[in-house]
């Protein structure tokens, strides 16, 4: 194994985040825009995953059979996660207020380029 | 080992969706990302938070945008 | 020319360059002159607190940003053409600032 | 815990559940007014009556507090740091959170009965933003949970575009949008930064990042704490509008409807207050963190206010002048000294009452003529004299002239930062103040003293005794801090020393 799963989870949401962001700036289609924004969203949500994440470690779930002790030294840290969830769904709205206007506004203008439609007006 | 090639598929996944000039493709293939995520997040001992994704990532997302694409217009000027 | 007349000369530049229809009246004119007067003696005033660092490096700084305030004389159109509700500019700005704050704090708290 | 506490939860749960119920309500407007005035009141009036306290939501108290279920546990848990961890999420109500959150409070009771008042429907959804809003503004100052306050800080963020989307004002939807763009990329910048403090500490409670800090658990000065400071003052940025989101603020207060800009700017000065103590809390051990606050307010204060002078729309004027004063705050949170953070706490309350005053006052003007353009405005003051007099009173009381509010807290911030050794801030405060006094008298000059042009139409006749009544009310409140100053210091010096 080259690399640990952890730190590549970690570069993979920095590689997520980055896409994003350049993604945000450079592409001057809404939608295409608004894809990207998601990507970032993703890239903070799977950074908490990892960061819970715990290398040889088992599912935060309590299953009968286990014993205290052995299950509070393997679980994996479940505050990250429980959070997690709440950001997509957070992340989800957000989007989906986002894609509302831009068919509003694509009405008002007949166009998708935000060079014209978020220009200095 | 699998965990890599699913990391590998979200970024290639992203990468692709912004190239598309077709919108309604960019729009499906967003799923890519979502679903590979929701995988990923199995494999780093989320389930629950891979089954929000799942629904999340690679269904409802994609229909949302492929419903704005739908009431606008389909290809990139 | 006087220094009046050259802002004003280049107050209707700007506005040419950005189309604002109307006359430069003499109230915008004064509120432009006022904006530049103030964003020139608060930077003046700002390099003055390098003086905690080091009282030469901010003797030095003071005359080089008047001689580099002097050459750009008119800030504020420039600055106002900087900071228009475009979204192109506001991201950009914004993605320059969290590199610049980013790099900032590793700097500055390994340095400070 | 005991259910004295009982009040503190239902400061936040009140508005919820009526904005949501409002929601649904959308034609019956009688029902409407008679809810909306009900909360409204209970807005300001819950906090005042509530007792100070700490709320542990399920009741999970820390294990050091709670007997009953600390027995019986293993040592590894009880023996270690584990013991005075907080398991649930926090609200803190102290002294301090009383002050702003009943401001905030008031400032949402009148803009929504103006509200109510001039529109001759009032509509549910307008109501239901401003509740949510505030809600969510409320339990912002009052969690000690991080993400908790992420969590609420999003939904500020769209209820803000929800009352920017209602207002009806030209372009408004693409200032939203931009808006909601520029907040997609900046707060899950945020959210990362809660990350990287979660990987570090093991905690989102405050009150425990800090105890892991200060007694060496954590390495204070690892990079990773470094790069999730600078990513939650990135958000906080963000939140605040400090540059370089100051014109997205400003644009997103001039595109609301006057109401809806009093509240919008009450809910960025309170988030700015919520995040930055957050800041100073955790982070203030690093002195640099500190420098650049006050250098980033010294910025916005700079840049906020030229651009105030150069504006040709009086709302987009105020709105900037609104942002350039949060510049203030600023100054005497990065001051870092108590008695520079209770004035920066002092001048939040105070602008929060001022800006929205300005805001309402400089409404009944759109009110009466749908016109916001300075140069085809003019001669209102035969129109409207009493509140031509209750705006020029709200721009003294700005610009810190006594015997009102601001002159109370800007000498503390003048003195604070002389105390501090910085001289230089103080001088750049008070040109600063001299500005803004004389940007805002630009702006009255034209819309009422000079001769009324030919072709302004006057729309509306009489202003509603509402929102003369309630722009009395804001003033009274301006007035009172004004004369006894240490009403408020008192109630906010609690925090700053907690945090400085």
């Amino acid at each position: 194994m080259i690399m640990d799963t952890q730190l590549a989870s970690l570069l993979t949401a920095g590689a997520l985040i980055v896409i994003g962001i350049f993604g945000t700036l450079f592409l001057d289609n809404l939608i295409k825009k608004v894809i990207s924004l998601a990507f970032i969203g993703d890239g903070a949500n799977l950074f908490l995953i990892a960061m819970g994440y715990k290398a040889g470690g088992i599912v935060y779930i309590f299953l009968p059979g286990m014993s205290m002790s052995e299950f509070s030294q393997n679980a994996a840290y479940p505050l990250p996660f429980a959070l997690v969830l709440t950001s997509i769904v957070i992340g989800a709205s957000t989007m989906a207020v986002m894609l509302g206007l831009i068919i509003v506004l694509n009405k008002k203008y007949g166009s998708l380029s935000a060079s014209k439609i978020l220009g200095d007006n | 080992m699998i965990e890599y090639v699913f990391m590998i598929t979200t970024i290639l996944g992203a990468i692709i969706t912004l190239l598309q000039r077709d919108l309604l493709k960019a729009a499906i293939l967003t799923g890519i990302p979502g679903a590979s995520l929701a995988l990923l997040y199995q494999y780093l001992q989320a389930p629950d938070v891979a089954l929000t994704q799942a629904i999340v990532g690679s269904a409802i997302v994609p229909v949302f945008f492929a419903l704005a694409v739908y009431r606008t217009r389909r290809v990139e000027e | 020319m006087n220094i009046y007349d050259f802002i004003l000369k280049k107050i209707k530049d700007v506005k040419m360059e950005t189309g604002d229809e109307g006359p430069v009246t003499n109230i915008s004119a004064t509120s432009m002159l006022t904006a530049e007067i103030t964003i020139i003696s608060s930077l003046l005033i700002g390099v003055v607190m390098l003086r905690l660092l080091n009282r030469a490096l901010m003797m030095a700084l003071i005359v080089i940003v008047f001689l580099i305030i002097f050459m750009a004389m008119p800030i504020m159109p420039k600055l106002k053409r900087e900071q228009n509700d475009s979204l192109a500019t506001m991201s950009f700005y914004v993605i320059v600032a969290l590199a610049i704050i980013v790099s900032l704090f590793y700097w500055g708290n390994l340095n400070v | 815990m005991s259910t004295e506490n009982l009040l503190i939860p239902l400061m936040i749960i009140i508005p919820i559940t009526c904005a949501l119920f409002l929601n649904l309500l959308h034609e019956k407007s009688r029902v409407v007014k008679i809810i909306s005035v009900i909360v409204a009141l209970l807005l300001p009036t819950i906090p005042l009556l509530a007792n100070y306290g700490i709320q542990y939501f399920g009741g999970y108290a820390p294990l050091a507090q709670n007997p009953t279920i600390a027995t019986g546990l293993p040592t590894f848990i009880t023996g270690t740091a584990l013991n005075i961890f907080h398991p649930a999420i926090t609200y803190v109500f102290g002294s301090a959170q009383k002050l702003m959150i009943t401001i905030l409070g008031f400032v949402a009771l009148f803009a929504i009965f103006i509200s109510l008042y001039e529109v001759k429907k009032p509509s549910g959804v307008y109501i239901y933003l401003i509740l949510m809003g505030v809600a969510s503004v409320m339990a912002m100052l009052l969690s000690d949970d991080i993400f908790n306050l992420y969590v609420f800080f999003e939904i500020a963020a769209l209820t803000q575009v929800g009352i920017v989307l209602v207002s009806k004002v030209k372009n408004n939807y693409e200032t939203a949008l931009k808006y909601l763009i520029v907040g997609s990329i900046a707060s899950p910048m945020l959210l990362l930064g809660i990350a990287l403090l979660l990987g570090v500490t093991g905690n989102v409670n405050i009150t425990d990042i800090v105890y892991s800090i200060k007694t060496g658990l954590v390495d204070p000065h690892s990079p990773v704490l470094l790069m999730a400071c600078s990513l939650i003052v990135f958000g906080w940025l963000y939140a605040a509008g400090l540059p370089p989101f100051h014109t997205i603020k400003s644009a997103m207060y001039s595109k609301a409807l006057p109401t809806g800009a009093a509240v919008l700017q009450a809910f960025s000065v309170f988030t700015f207050v919520a995040l930055g103590v957050i800041i100073i809390r955790i982070f203030s051990y690093l002195h640099f963190a500190e420098i650049f606050i006050l250098g980033i307010s010294l910025i916005a204060m700079v840049l906020g206010i030229t651009m105030a002078i150069t504006q040709t729309d009086f709302k987009r004027l105020i709105a900037f002048l609104a942002v350039g004063e949060l510049g203030y705050i600023g100054v005497g949170f990065g001051l870092g000294t108590v008695f520079g953070i209770t004035a920066g706490l002092f001048q939040a309350v105070n602008e929060a009452v001022i800006t929205a005053l300005l805001f309402i006052g400089f409404g009944t003007i759109m009110y009466k003529t749908k016109e916001t353009e300075l140069k085809k405005l003019g001669g209102m003051l035969v129109e409207t004299p009493k509140s031509a007099l209750l705006v020029l009173l709200a721009g003294l009381a700005m610009a810190g002239v006594p015997p009102f509010n601001a002159f109370q807290s800007k000498l503390m911030l003048v003195q604070s930062s002389l105390n501090s050794g910085l001289p230089e801030v103080a001088i750049i405060m008070v040109l600063l103040s001299i500005v803004t006094f004389m940007t805002f008298m630009r702006a009255f000059h034209t819309i009422y003293l000079r001769p009324k042009p030919a072709d302004l139409v006057i729309e509306n006749e009489n202003i509603p005794k509402v929102t003369i009544v309630a722009m009395v009310c804001l003033l009274i409140i301006c007035l009172v801090f004004g004369l006894y100053p240490q009403l408020a210091t008192n109630y906010l010096q609690g925090l700053a020393m907690g945090i400085a």
